[in-house]
């Protein structure tokens, strides 16, 4: 009976040392809200090896492998039709809601494009943690060009591993018609990111 | 010291202690000042044109206006706006109006000015989006103006 | 807690520059609260800065004020040691009222 | 195979160093305009009356309350926060600290203060950032000095750098994904690099601080269980061990800054 009882006492004092480990810190430390669920404390591979103190630890075969797996799960659009609606895809661009537990789950959820990255050269508020997306059409709409950019928005991993860019498509942030509309913005030569300010200046 | 919650309980610290707080239950007159009327109708117009009407027109650009507001607010709920009137150039001011061309009710402030107060007022107003903001000064019966954006942009995280 | 002023009234030559902070949520009537209900306009409708006994400024505000005003102004007349107050009224008759001497 | 970087895309990138060189201190004019007139005062004059106002069912003022320094000892005590207290055989924050003082104390139930410790849309303020405020408010000019000699707190801190990193949630953020880099923002919000002490000075030694966009003052455990909501995580419990330890981490990394509380934010 007492070996159960050590037993039973080992696993519960972390072994770690004096305080939890991340994931059970957190655990502990939240409650579930509206639809910010516990379920989105648990880390999946690509966070994981991800998450800097484990990246470095992460050995490159294991971050190359999780690179080849993300690429080979990318959804491309079945009807083949990758540009949908610019002026849609502003509106994704600039909606910083969605999933939240503050956010109604009914509303749509937007991609914050503009949080990170300059895109309209006409919007002064745009972030700079991602590079410029100004005129990004310019790069035409070549095959290689519509499956980078679309592989990029769906799952940036499956060509920067441990990038910064969150996984619209495979974590199901934005719906394909919605990727579509931001395709469209990014790269349909009558969205304003790609009409440089003198042309549309009033 | 002891202290009490009641709002006119002593604070013990900075200048809130420096002069006695008069007692908010003294019966105030509910009107502070009769000389001016409160212009409720110019408070509740909804557009600029509508809120010039009742200031008798769009009032004329006036140099002698120092109009200063921050071309980008980092947040539209506090937009500092300082009105400076040089007396050189325009005389006997009696009142300043802070304009926001794009709130749902633009006059936000109104100020008298009283003989011997410099025609100069500074504020804090909300600003609903990107848009003019105006000065408007009233001088011997006559209003003018001065005109200057704003910028209010989505701020913060955006979420 | 509500009603409080802080004041504070400086003597720059012939020049009195009083600034003042009041303690007010200004709210404009157009705001949801948590559970969705509209939150009542409540804002300060009018205020009074007085030198001594005479009025030096009054002013009307609408909801467009931001909230805990802040008000600048200058008179002349002014000395060291003179009283500045400052009183307002808002939408719902409450009052607040605050008092300083010149520095 | 790395996509053929195109000659626009590196004059693209290009032009962004030369934009951000010239956006810095965007609102730097908004900022001088403000001055230094903060409303925060009057929630700090409240915090002091709710430190000696008897409370809860043994009506008891906090001058018990010993927040590191001794009972009812407030000046400096912030700035040597957070820290390992015996009775609690704890690490405890400023928030966590208050909870304990009210329980034990003033006798009152976690329950009802953590019902509603911070301020919703349409409050004035609560008494937990009142009192957060002014006892942080007692450290200003005070050198940030949390304690590090205790087994627990420096583990504390080795668990706050691995909470800085963690990425979690659907956008697989974590608090370096925004906090992690230099000169960064988003949108027109600078974002301090917390992982250095020039970054976690700027940002640590500015909280608790009066919001322009609430008209409120916020604590720092605000601080991070907003930051946790729009990284879509479940809700921060106020005074938790992941508040605590990201808070350690902050402080830590901050030491030597000194405090200048209140601060003034969007």
């Amino acid at each position: 009976m007492l070996k159960h009882l050590l037993i039973a006492w080992f696993l519960v004092t972390p072994v770690s040392g004096l305080a939890n480990s991340a994931a059970d810190s957190l655990i502990d430390s939240m409650t579930a809200k509206n639809q910010a669920t516990m379920d989105r404390l648990q880390q999946d591979e690509v966070q994981r090896l991800c998450s800097k103190s484990r990246a470095e630890e992460g050995g490159s075969d294991a971050l190359a492998a999780t690179r080849e797996q993300a690429m080979k799960r990318i959804e491309y659009p079945i009807d083949g039709q990758y540009l949908g609606d610019w002026a849609s895809g502003a509106k994704v661009a600039s909606n910083g809601r969605g999933l939240q537990y503050s956010d109604d789950p009914e509303a749509p959820n937007g991609g914050n494009c503009y949080a990170c990255h300059q895109l309209d050269p006409r919007e002064v508020a745009f972030g700079t943690l991602g590079p410029s997306l100004t005129g990004y059409g310019a790069r035409g709409q070549s095959e290689p060009v519509i499956k980078y950019t679309w592989v990029k928005l769906w799952n940036t991993h499956a060509y920067n591993i441990c990038s910064h860019m969150p996984r619209f498509g495979a974590q199901g942030i934005l719906t394909e018609q919605q990727l579509k509309d931001v395709m469209a913005y990014l790269l349909d030569p009558d969205s304003p990111v790609n009409q440089p300010i003198d042309v549309l200046n009033e | 010291m002891k202290h009490s919650i009641h709002p006119q309980g002593m604070a013990r610290r900075g200048f809130l202690c420096l002069g006695a707080i008069i007692a908010a239950t003294a019966v105030l007159p509910s009107k502070l000042w009769a000389a001016v009327i409160r212009p409720q109708t110019t408070f509740s117009a909804t557009n600029l044109t509508s809120t010039f009407a009742e200031l008798g027109g769009m009032p004329e650009l006036h140099e002698g206006i120092i109009f200063s507001t921050p071309n980008i607010a980092e947040n539209g709920a506090v937009v500092p706006v300082e009105v400076e009137v040089d007396t050189s150039r325009l005389a006997n001011v009696e009142k300043i109006y802070v304009i926001v061309e794009k709130n749902p009710n633009p006059l936000a402030a109104m100020f008298t000015v009283a003989p011997g107060t410099k025609p100069a007022v500074e504020t804090r107003v909300k600003v609903a989006q990107t848009g003019n903001l105006y000065a408007v000064v009233e001088a011997q019966g006559k209003h003018y103006m001065a005109v200057k954006e704003t910028k209010v942009t989505l701020g913060g995280c955006g979420g | 807690m509500a009603g409080r002023i802080r004041i504070r009234a400086q003597q720059k030559g012939d020049v009195t520059e009083v600034k003042a902070l009041m303690r007010h949520p200004m709210e404009t009537g157009q705001r949801k609260d948590q559970a969705g209900e509209p939150i009542p306009a409540h804002f300060i409708e009018e205020v009074t800065v007085t030198h001594n006994d005479t009025v030096v400024m009054h002013g009307y505000w609408g909801a467009a004020v931001s909230a805990n005003p802040f008000l600048g102004l200058r008179f002349d007349g002014g000395v060291a040691g003179d009283t500045v107050s400052v009183a307002w009224i808002d939408n719902k008759g409450e009052t607040g009222n605050g008092k300083t001497t010149i520095r | 195979m790395k996509p053929m970087m195109s000659g626009l895309t590196a004059m693209l990138a290009a032009t962004l160093t030369m934009v951000v060189g010239a956006e810095q201190g965007v609102f730097d004019e908004y900022r001088a305009m403000m001055g230094d007139d903060n409303p925060a005062i009057f929630v700090i004059d409240e915090g002091e009356e709710y430190w000696f106002e008897p409370a809860g069912p043994n009506q008891v003022t906090f001058e018990q309350c010993d927040l590191g320094l001794g009972a009812g000892v407030v000046e400096g005590a912030y700035a040597q926060l957070p820290r390992y207290f015996s009775d609690a055989d704890q690490v405890m924050d400023l928030e966590a600290r208050l909870v304990f003082c009210m329980v034990e104390l003033q006798g009152r139930t976690r329950e009802q203060i953590h019902a509603k410790p911070y301020s919703l849309r349409g409050d004035l303020g609560t008494e937990m950032e009142a009192l957060v405020v002014w006892i942080a408010e007692q450290s200003s000019g005070t050198a940030v000095a949390p304690a590090q000699d205790h087994p627990k707190e420096r583990a504390m801190y080795s668990l706050g750098e691995r909470l800085f990193y963690y990425r979690a949630g659907p956008h697989d953020f974590s608090c370096a994904t925004c906090h992690g880099q230099a000169d960064k923002r988003i949108r027109l919000q600078a974002l301090a690099n917390l992982s250095t002490h020039e970054g976690a000075a700027e940002a640590y030694t500015t909280w608790p601080a009066y919001r322009n966009s609430e008209g409120l003052v916020r604590t720092m455990g605000w601080r991070m269980r907003d930051c946790f909501r729009q990284q879509r995580l479940p809700e921060l419990i106020m005074g938790s061990e992941a508040s605590v330890a990201l808070q350690m981490f902050l402080a830590v990394n901050a030491a030597g800054a000194d405090m200048a509380v209140p601060g003034l934010k969007r």
